[in-house]
């Protein structure tokens, strides 16, 4: 597979992206196409605890979960649904087991297919596996096990191939308790997209030999952990001004899934997706109000803008008084996506978009770079050195520090602490140089130095 | 108001799946032949209970034995309701007619002879202390009824002695619990060791809104029941098959 | 107290309801106000089981519960919240444990206020704990015991008054399950109504006395009870179109409150108060597709319409991956509650409010009846006969079943089995008197002959 | 886009809390007045490794004796790194340089003597079988360094003989563990339980994204912590109150 580069926005303007509706509609799973113009709830869960201890019992487990979420979707006329699991690690370790689940998931799915009609497909999402207690092992043996988990699980039954892959965690890690925007850039920029652009090949041949979807990536290791750890507005951890650097930085990494392949729906939790869209004009996954099971963002509403799938994240399966977890959760995404598909077939999906947008980008300093306006900009920061993975990613952080230097003088305020972290980081990015091979060669001396478990062999370098 | 074409914002899948079959059309194609218990079948699923009398009366008055007409008539009648009702052609109402004429033709026969009817089996059933809620408990007790089982219905808020002291009394096929508070529901574990201690080892089936499978697992007698229509089931297999609650488990805690 | 029927509408027309608005707004707790504008989340919970075991423990676990939930909306920036405690059986039938518990919340809900100016208030919804074993007991000692858990709780830092009150049910449990329309119009039209006219002076008179607000009733013991048999698409128990019925009486119910004193905000399981607000102009809590955790109905979007607080109903107090349940739903509202803001804000919350009624009106006949210009007829025939709480009740039913006709005509899909239900339920309403004395009659005799429980001296009968 | 004022739609709680001061006032009224230790204290507030040591050769060289330099230059300035950000006038980057900062003065501080320093006490770290997820593990371990612990850090998907055996050869003050999956952090259990079996009662301070109360209270020697920052308050708790498993529960139980 070759990879092409996105040096092009697929969108002509911001004001024409719209949740539903992609410029590359996906057509996968029982049925289901993804952004024709209706959006569909995705639903994410967690084992109990307890299915971890065998095989029979992990498969038992999803089985109910499947049959759970099937169920409800017909008790309340949801049109549409798709399920994504996200491995255990015993799923990508053991290829067997993987598909076993996903087999028996498919299985399940095809009835209530049958039976209802209902559109459904899977989404499986593989483990990155590549990774031992002291080092990453992107390459190796682990990598053929983690290939081979992908051929088998879309064999068994997965309709849409996903992973959250990690190459650069290990030197983002480091920098971003230290504020050390370099390091920033070169983990999600540089080694997070060389890494990418080797396994998204693969996997795109895997998904292209079994008639499945090759469907993308996100930052979740790095621009997530960054959100994570920036927390919510009292959190003491780290600048929520630092937090949308990284994940603008990781729009240019996440693009190269499609360069190398893929087609989407990008994964949920890549809240860098509406600029990825925005490039490449594939249909994205995203998460928000309804995944506060998971976790808690600053962006509720907005991250709804542009989505095509509308995901919970994840959730632990257990009872409720409403159900199981996945049912309660499940139900709350569909009431969500006929909201947006009245908008849509109502002709009102603009307005509704920019009142998910007017809701949270004045929230915080991430909410505002992501806005689609904004993000749109970013994503042309990047388009403009497509060509040039660490120039392209260093657009985006400047360009993601010039919008919230901008939404200052408007209506995004930020703390004293928030705006000093920015112009630090402003100096920091503006001091580095425009020469990728420069600024790779530096990095590669300063990170060998610095993060004992940083090994270039896992990047060919 | 907007206007919109619902067909792609949700799917009326209750309209989509009705059967093709009325359901008098699909009961008609399920009543015995006979004409002498035709008309009380009929009557039973019509929850109309003066026919139902009335048919008995005539096979009575034709020399048929009261008691197995509740068998062969009226249990039979009623075999068509839940049939149905599982099959999701007819509704609760229709059930809990048919039951209450159902029981008012057990009533009238019982009137015409001294000799005792036997039922499929005993099971208590009640509400747990402090809970008041109880329309669950009260389809659970109608559906096992409906379905030939002698229900001793204890009534709601029951204090966990005198639940076990029905037990000991009765030493019923299963007990039911249901609870729809995650602070009333308790009681059911009380109730499991109580009745552990007395060594009575009878499968306690508990349902109703707070209880989930998770919870009821936690102790050594309790089966999960999701669906009222549940209870008839368990009770069924435990008929059949034996109360070993393992195997119980297995085909009942779905989640 | 005197009872003043409501015999008119609030609003001129149906198009002028909508979210965030009423007509009466309500200033109450801590800076807060209801209705002049925007929406606020009111949390619900219960306790864990294990917390009753004391009252130290069950203070105990309303003060982290309270914590949480004030704790999370700082940290997504929530400008207002409503806390509702549902009492637990204990803490109304000793209402110095209720006390306990109001006072503790209070406490540190004025810390948070004090601290960060967040506008907040506290629900206390006394249990109607006049009930033994065997029969509803609703006037004589237990009734002064609810009395005075009112009134005890109001004193300890309760802001807002309400209960869920039972009048009627032991008639309407037993007419429910049979599809008998008699009885469930004399359980909720007339039984209830008529000891919500005792309970309602009463209440209010404490909440004059305590300065605080004596907010509303909701039919949750026989419309909830009706709606929840009904369940799903797919479910068997009860016709989606009985509930309806069921439900539009109980708003000639729940006025009753309003009449007799009651300001709001109508609490939120009151499906009902959509027709309730159109009559009596007070703000409303609502619950939909964000109380998925305590219940599954099929109007997620649509209860949003004109709701003034926006609910999850209740959820078990526990931990999920994003936090504590309280943290999650909480959340997960307050971005519902933003999105209704931004439109009331920028002028656009009338077509917003339309998407959420078109989004469940043809899910089902429940939907149907309950979007804004449907449920407002209903008010009308409310209002029509406002001084007759029979034939009020009566016309409710029988609009309810028109409206579902024509909804039948248009693009509201009705099973047969539905439709036929329907058809046997209008004549059953059509059969019966004009006559409220002869209907009373009838029905006292008819019902302590077939409904064991039934003890008309209740109702002071 | 449409236009909107986001005041009534949010509230800025970060920028409205902010203090009026900056965290070099902040700091500035905390550092000691001694003219040799305050360039050292103050060295380890920005972070800047360079000048700790230059300011502790020039304390050195006027006589202090390094030992004492560790706890009365280094922690003090540590400390005062440590209050600002409990304050929330500082985040956790100016923590981590300053503890890079503070472990390079110690190790400078060791060249120059063959005395051993005192360490508060010793903790070991680790993130739970199975499980990668290491940054809260590691914000965890960098707190309790900061704040004087001696802290042996396992690392991330630890066998649990492994955590056995440290424990066993280190005999810490508390042992903690992370884990971020709900498949992970049952490991916790089994490493209680073999501690137990050992004999060996220390707090066990369990934390991480999936881990919560309830779950750690079901096992005898653990307690939960929210915060990476509790970390450090349990331990401090265990050394002045000793460690009474059920006293820290009932402060650090919050939920
Ligand atoms: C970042 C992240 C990753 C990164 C981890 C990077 C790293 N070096 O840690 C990467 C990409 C590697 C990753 C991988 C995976 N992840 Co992950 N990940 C996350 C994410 C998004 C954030 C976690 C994080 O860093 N939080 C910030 C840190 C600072 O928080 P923390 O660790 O909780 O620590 C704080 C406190 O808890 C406390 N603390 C921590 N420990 C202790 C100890 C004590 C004693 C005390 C007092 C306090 C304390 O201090 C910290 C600050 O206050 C979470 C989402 C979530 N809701 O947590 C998912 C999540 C944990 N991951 C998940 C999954 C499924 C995975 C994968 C299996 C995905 C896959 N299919 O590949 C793999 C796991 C591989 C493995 N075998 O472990 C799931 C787990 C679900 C489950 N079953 O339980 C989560 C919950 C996401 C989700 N909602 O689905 N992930
Ligand atoms: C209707 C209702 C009431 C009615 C009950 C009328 C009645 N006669 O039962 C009234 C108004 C009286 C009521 C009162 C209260 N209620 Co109430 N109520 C409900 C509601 C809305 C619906 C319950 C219902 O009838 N469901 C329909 C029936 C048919 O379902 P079911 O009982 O679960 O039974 C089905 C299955 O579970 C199964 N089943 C049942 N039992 C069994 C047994 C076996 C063996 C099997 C196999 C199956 C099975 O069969 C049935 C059909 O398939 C629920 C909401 C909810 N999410 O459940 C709240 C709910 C149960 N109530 C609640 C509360 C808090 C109360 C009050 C305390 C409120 C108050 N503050 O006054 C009081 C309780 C007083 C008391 N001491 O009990 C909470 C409980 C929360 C908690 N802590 O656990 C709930 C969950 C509402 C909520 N989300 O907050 N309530």
């Amino acid at each position: 597979m070759a990879v092409t580069r996105c040096t092009k926005m697929a969108y002509a303007k911001a004001d024409d992206m719209v949740f539903g509706r992609s410029v590359t509609p996906v057509k996968t799973g029982l049925g289901l196409e993804i952004g024709v113009g209706y959006t569909t709830p995705e639903v994410n869960y967690a084992p109990r605890p307890e299915a971890g201890a065998s095989k029979e019992k992990l498969i038992k487990e999803y089985e109910r979960i499947t049959t759970d979420i099937m169920e409800r979707m017909i008790q309340i006329g949801a049109p549409a649904v798709v399920l994504e699991t996200e491995h255990v690690e015993q799923m990508s370790n053991h290829p067997d087991w993987g598909a076993a689940v996903a087999h028996a998931q498919k299985t399940i799915m095809e009835n209530y297919h049958d039976e209802y009609g209902i559109k459904c497909a899977l989404r499986h999402t593989i483990g990155d596996i590549r990774e031992d207690r002291n080092y990453l092992k992107l390459r190796g043996d682990k990598y053929s096990v983690l290939m081979e988990a992908f051929e088998e699980c879309a064999k068994a039954g997965a309709d849409i191939l996903a992973i959250e892959s990690m190459g650069g965690k290990e030197v983002f890690d480091h920098a971003i308790l230290r504020n050390d925007m370099a390091g920033i850039l070169f983990g999600i920029g540089v080694l997070g997209s060389m890494d990418m652009e080797m396994i998204w090949q693969d996997i795109t041949a895997i998904a292209k030999k079994t008639g499945t979807v090759s469907s993308g990536d996100t930052d979740c290791a790095q621009a997530n952990t960054a959100m994570f750890i920036a927390g919510g507005l009292l959190d003491k951890n780290l600048a929520h001004t630092i937090a949308i650097i990284a994940r603008s930085i990781s729009a240019a990494r996440s693009l190269v899934a499609y360069e190398a392949g893929a087609v989407g729906p990008g994964k949920d939790c890549g809240y860098e997706n509406t600029i990825v869209k925005a490039v490449a004009g594939v249909p994205i996954a995203q998460e928000g109000k309804t995944s506060t099971c998971a976790h808690s963002d600053l962006m509720g509403n907005l991250t709804m803008q542009c989505c095509d799938l509308w995901s919970n994240e994840s959730v632990e399966y257990h009872g409720e008084f409403g159900g199981t977890t996945v049912q309660c959760w499940s139900e709350t995404l569909a009431y969500d996506c006929a909201l947006m598909n009245v908008a849509l077939d109502s002709g009102n999906e603009k307005i509704l978009r920019d009142m998910f947008a007017a809701s949270d980008m004045y929230r915080d300093a991430q909410g505002y770079v992501l806005a689609y306006p904004n993000a749109y900009r970013v994503g042309q920061a990047i388009a403009k050195d497509g060509n040039d993975i660490y120039l392209r990613a260093k657009n985006a952080a400047l360009e993601s520090i010039k919008i919230v230097e901008e939404g200052e003088k408007g209506k995004l305020e930020l703390s004293r602490f928030e705006a000093n972290a920015l112009k630090d980081a402003k100096a920091a990015f503006e001091a580095l140089t425009d020469d990728k091979d420069q600024f790779v060669s530096d990095c590669l001396t300063k990170y060998k130095n610095e993060v004992a478990v940083f090994l270039p062999e896992n990047y060919g370098l | 108001m907007i206007d919109i074409n619902p067909s792609g914002i949700l799917v009326r899948y209750n309209v989509k799946m009705e059967k093709k079959m009325t359901p008098e059309e699909a009961a008609e194609e399920l009543y015995p032949k006979d004409p002498t218990i035709y008309p009380i079948a009929k009557a039973i699923f019509e929850g109309e209970e003066d026919d139902v009398v009335e048919g008995l009366e005539k096979a009575i008055g034709s020399g048929k034995d009261p008691i197995s007409l509740i068998n062969g008539a009226l249990m039979v009648g009623m075999g068509v309701v839940s049939r149905l009702y599982d099959e999701g052609v007819i509704f609760l109402p229709n059930v809990m007619l048919s039951a209450d004429a159902m029981q008012a033709g057990i009533e009238f026969c019982k009137t015409k002879t001294s000799k005792v009817p036997e039922s499929k089996g005993k099971v208590v059933c009640h509400v747990a202390e402090g809970d008041v809620h109880d329309i669950g408990k009260n389809i659970v007790a109608a559906l096992l009824r409906a379905n030939g089982y002698d229900v001793v219905d204890l009534g709601r808020d029951v204090p966990v002695d005198e639940v076990i002291a029905a037990v000991e009394k009765e030493r019923p096929l299963m007990l039911t619990g249901t609870a729809l508070m995650t602070t009333t529901m308790y009681a059911f574990k009380e109730i499991n060791d109580k009745l552990l201690k007395k060594g009575i080892k009878i499968p306690f089936a508990c349902g109703g809104g707070a209880v989930n499978q998770d919870f009821v697992s936690q102790y050594e007698l309790g089966v999960y029941g999701e669906e009222a229509s549940d209870a008839v089931k368990i009770a069924d297999f435990i008929k059949e098959n034996g109360n070993d609650i393992a195997k119980l488990r297995g085909i009942f805690h779905k989640h």
